[in-house]
């Protein structure tokens, strides 16, 4: 049976600010918290209505429909109002929170990994966090050293978290929907390049499973799994190797935590080549996470080294010529390919 | 021995012989803890709470289960107070299946989110943000709910402090926030690492309420608490109270406590909290030594057997160690 | 228009002149930068400083390279009246190979540590322990040198600004915390995000002085941190200074600020700071209207030219994004 | 020319004390600061003395010798002291911070990743960072979910630190005062476990240079990477292995980052067969990192998947047999090591 979806047009920003709208109306302990998700609180002529609606707009025109009593506007204090939606989760809410930039999460972490991802095991099973935590990655608009990094994998690496990065505005959507009914911590990693990004995007409530990725472009020659923007990078890439006659499969994960491994396996049997392009710094990365998964259960069906297309091992860089030589291109993903090809 | 505290004064027997177990219950769980580790019986480190239990039973004997605690590294006495299974707890500690956290969490991460116990905390200063976060869950629901954060004077001058507090004030969240200083954070006594001669003083800072009060009497701490959880329930916002108290053993055990003199302990030691209100009892003819001896007897018993029960349960399977990290994955 | 501040008033006419000068130059630098973002000049985002630069001058001014200030994401005026190249802060803005970072920090990160100025901060509240960090290093070394911390109102509830407030009080370390109260945090205003009506009130918290200060008024700040910088490089500690300001522009450019009225900022651009030490120079003789005009003009001179420069400068080389990680790796 | 050093034997924890008084003793500049690291501040019979010593006695009798000067008691504000710590080193002293569990990273990673790694950066070449965080890691003393992680893999993912696990006590002697003297910031992870381990350390001041793998025992038929107090693991694995004919070399890393690539690389085109031994949690870690790189740059040279032998994603377990459970066993190497060999 296949079931018609209607989609419209819109951008990943919109998809991301509908599937938010979505979850509030359907679920009345759905909050927000952030630093000026809305803006100008307590500011007389803004009684129900946003300054800015989040620092993008993401959130924008929210607290017109549910109020200041479902959008908070949160004091700079990381720890505080993060832990407080950890907490909030594990009482009876369901917060969605905001780390605006995930370059912040140095201020708050420890009531991230230690307190929220932790209450479950700590406590024997007795206890449930279904907290989300939208954040901000990427570089790309000379946002400079502390505003422009990915980390997600520092997120992937902790037990008790689960991990979505959406590259569409399709995914974004579905995928927010899933995370915020989720019953478990869940970082929600919004591409800030992407927040332009333009979509078919279905109508209605449906959401995209955790733990399952998707294959935005089949082909044989060789596998190509790509992470949040990096897909766009890939597609790029793949209409050249296709001039090139190399048919590159390019998949998208969608979830780092849970890791869809089976599609990544099953592609890689049919390539036996496998590139990875991730934004991420290189060091203990999710490119070397997938890798390492690949090297010991898909070894035997390797053909070639595994190529890492990935950030260097530095800081984000401020000028436009360095940032762009940081963010992996394209061409960089074309000459791996064909170092292996 | 002074037991002040007009509304405490005023509390009915029952309510006072129930606060006197609890205490008893605490300090023999505490005792226990402390002979049973040293016997190696407990595996990991403790902190115990002997010697603060006016505290933490001075204020969750005016909670139910729908407010909520957050709790430390030194948490037993916050969660007996507030009515976790001491059987529980004891093969908790040991580590076994039949323990509150099925053997996973240990002393330093003791919960029962039913209960409102948030869990003890291996995190300084962790569990403030938390407090909030449950008094947010209240506040945006309207359980009628409040939260009760307990921390220590070392954690007063973590980050999360100074946040939860700012929080809790600009959204007047139904919270109190308990400073437990017992003078030392480790080895350090307070006076070093804390710029504030009264940690209570710091409420100023964000212009809510702050109120020092006597730690080792249960009525003072009644007290004062009372009127923190009212105004909190009436909506009316946080505030924090210091409540000056002192622990009897060491910061952990095995701790040498060569930063504190045996005078020191001696003197605080001569106004225990429980003897305090077992004299008070006694003068007010609330009850006998006889009655009071038989609650003792009572609660050594049953520590007894929640200690024999928790050494006669299995560990967990190791394969255990698998589960309970995600609802679902 | 008023001028007030004995210290300040007794200060010669070459270094009030030096101080209008510095001022100037940071108006200039952000009205520039402003118009320069806006035609597509300058990538990533600008936070501008217009407005608060009776701040930075005021205090500024007292120090010598062997101080060390932090500042923050609104940092051109801290680094101009630090002394900070401007040439090369232009170029660095632009992502210029000869910006004075390189290209690689970008506004949020102008730095010069031979200057004393440890960096813009794209992190708020990220400068207070690094602030406690420089005065440890004078202190350790017996330097002479103190430390002064800008940040806003904002940051003024961060972890970090308790953490760092308290460790600076049990150190008695050499910093001034000064907090440019310019009534925003983005598009939140104070009086919701900040649970304490004045900032400086905060200090009572640590036990050190806390100082609140017309940050429109460059005497008034030259005063203030008179005293507090002399108390600090006296060994007797720090203070929290809290400066009322304004900023002209939005949080950033861009910025549509519906959060505040044309009045408000009207009321604000009514006393001017700039406007204000201009008037009391002229009023009391010091300069004319023709001497003040020419160092406008001047400013105005060095600042195109630092533009037309910076314009003219290359970008630098792709494989510089791999340099400058490690001193050795 | 081969230099004799006398050694002697001392446990792990005996020869950071040694390293950290010899660097304190050849630079006036080197200070300590942490949470009792002394203990007894102003404690009026403690002036000169301490009471602790740091919690595990490790920085014991430093203050009687340099003072609570350059021994500083800190209050429990890890973004405060160690924000300190790394502004103290970019402006002239060269700190060593005590974290006193790594689990308490998310209490002051802001000024570790953010601030003090990236300034050298963000700054253009103009600034360094003369800072060594010392760091307890590791399972296996039931100090359960908050008090036991390992997580050297978000530091070894950050660009700007430097990352050293000594397995040994020599190791940790040798590696700190070159952590010590490095002047850029290095992250130095303590196993608890190892305290009390004892060996042969060289008398002297001579450091190990940070970057060089150490082949902890020869063989020829699978390289066995193992991290900090997984050498031992490993080794122990050797001897069962050895006895049924299969020589394993175990290759200690030492330090993560940099990481020594090379050794690693030429053992394996020896073995042609590898396994990773970690037991920080497995997803996006230092085991994974190794793999990558070997299944990247070693590719041609492997024989069998890539094996990792890690701790489960999970929280570390409070109950000993449930830990026991968690950390990789001697048992499990040699498992792994029969499914490739
Ligand atoms: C973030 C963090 N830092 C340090 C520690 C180590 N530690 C455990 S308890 C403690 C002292 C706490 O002192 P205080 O808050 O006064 O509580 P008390 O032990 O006196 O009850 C320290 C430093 C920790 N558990 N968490
Ligand atoms: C840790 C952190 N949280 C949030 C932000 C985003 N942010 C940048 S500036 C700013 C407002 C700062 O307000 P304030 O401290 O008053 O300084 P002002 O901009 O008014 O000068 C915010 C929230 C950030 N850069 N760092
Ligand atoms: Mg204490
Ligand atoms: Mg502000």
């Amino acid at each position: 049976m296949v079931v018609e979806t209607a989609t419209r047009q819109m951008t990943y920003q919109q998809a991301i600010n509908e599937a938010l709208r979505i979850a509030m109306r359907e679920d009345p302990t759905v909050v927000l918290l952030g630093e000026d998700i809305a803006g100008g609180a307590e500011v007389d002529h803004l009684i129900n209505e946003d300054a800015w609606g989040g620092p993008m707009g993401v959130t924008k025109g929210l607290v017109q429909e549910f109020g200041r009593n479902r959008v908070l506007d949160t004091p700079i204090t990381e720890s505080g109002f993060i832990g407080a939606a950890v907490a909030a989760a594990a009482t009876g809410l369901r917060p969605v929170a905001e780390l605006m930039f995930v370059d912040f999460f140095g201020c708050c972490m420890d009531q991230i990994f230690n307190q929220g991802a932790k209450f479950r095991y700590m406590f024997g099973g007795k206890a449930a966090c279904p907290v989300t935590i939208r954040t901000q990655i990427g570089a790309g608009v000379s946002a400079a050293a502390q505003h422009s990094g990915c980390h997600y994998s520092v997120f992937t690496h902790m037990p008790g978290i689960k991990c979505v990065v959406p590259s569409t505005p399709a995914d974004a959507k579905g995928l927010l929907l899933s995370a915020i009914r989720d019953d478990d911590v869940v970082m929600f990693f919004e591409n800030k390049v992407l927040y332009g990004m333009k979509g078919e995007v279905p109508e209605g409530d449906e959401g995209i499973p955790l733990g399952k990725a998707d294959i935005k472009h089949a082909g044989d020659d060789v596998t190509i799994v790509a992470i949040s923007r990096m897909v766009t990078q890939a597609l790029k890439a793949a209409e050249t190797l296709a001039s090139e006659g190399i048919e590159a499969e390019i998949i998208d994960p969608r979830t780092l935590s849970p890791l869809d491994e089976e599609t990544i396996l099953a592609s890689v049997a049919k390539t036996h080549r496998l590139v990875i392009v991730d934004e991420d710094n290189p060091r203990c990365s999710a490119a070397t996470d997938i890798a390492a998964m690949v090297a010991d259960k898909g070894f035997d069906t390797l053909d070639a080294p595994i190529k890492l297309v990935t950030a260097p091992h530095t800081p984000v860089p401020f000028s436009p010529p360095l940032e762009q030589a940081y963010v992996p291109s394209p061409e960089r993903i074309v000459e791996a390919v064909r170092e292996i090809a | 021995m002074s037991a002040t505290g007009t509304a405490a004064i005023e509390l009915d027997r029952d309510t006072l012989l129930g606060m006197y177990e609890r205490m008893l219950q605490i300090r023999t769980f505490e005792d226990m803890a402390g002979k049973n580790f040293a016997a190696g019986l407990i595996p990991g480190f403790v902190h115990l709470y002997a010697g603060e239990e006016a505290v933490a039973v001075g204020i969750c004997s005016q909670l139910t289960d729908t407010d909520v605690i957050t709790s430390t590294h030194r948490g037993h006495g916050h969660c007996i107070a507030k009515g976790v299974d001491i059987p529980g707890m004891v093969a908790e500690l040991m580590g076994k299946s039949t323990g509150i956290c099925k053997g996973k969490g240990g002393s330093m991460h003791i919960a029962d989110v039913e209960k409102g116990m948030l869990g003890a905390n291996g995190i300084v200063g962790g569990g403030i943000p938390l407090a909030c976060g449950a008094a947010l869950t209240a506040k945006t629901l309207g359980t009628g709910g409040v939260a009760v954060c307990f921390f220590g004077d070392g954690a007063s001058n973590q980050g999360t402090f100074h946040e939860g507090l700012n929080l809790a004030a600009i959204w007047n969240l139904p919270v109190v926030f308990v400073c437990e200083n017992n003078g030392y954070a480790e080895a350090t006594p307070v006076h070093y690492h804390c710029s504030a001669s009264d940690i209570a003083n710091r409420a100023s800072a964000y212009e809510i309420p702050g109120v020092v009060v006597d730690g080792l009497d249960v009525f003072a701490v009644y007290e004062a608490a009372r009127e923190a959880i009212d105004r909190a329930r009436r909506g009316d916002g946080p505030t924090l109270l210091e409540a000056k108290t002192y622990r009897y053993y060491g910061h952990f055990q095995g701790d040498q406590v060569t930063y504190r003199t045996a005078e020191e302990l001696e003197r605080f030691k001569q106004r225990d909290p429980i003897q305090a209100l077992r004299g008070a009892l006694i003068d007010r003819g609330l009850a006998t030594a006889e009655e009071l001896d038989a609650i003792d007897a009572r609660v050594t018993r049953q520590l007894d057997e929640a200690w024999n029960a928790a050494r006669a349960a299995p560990f967990p399977e190791p394969d255990e160690v698998l589960t309970d990290v995600y609802v679902s994955y």
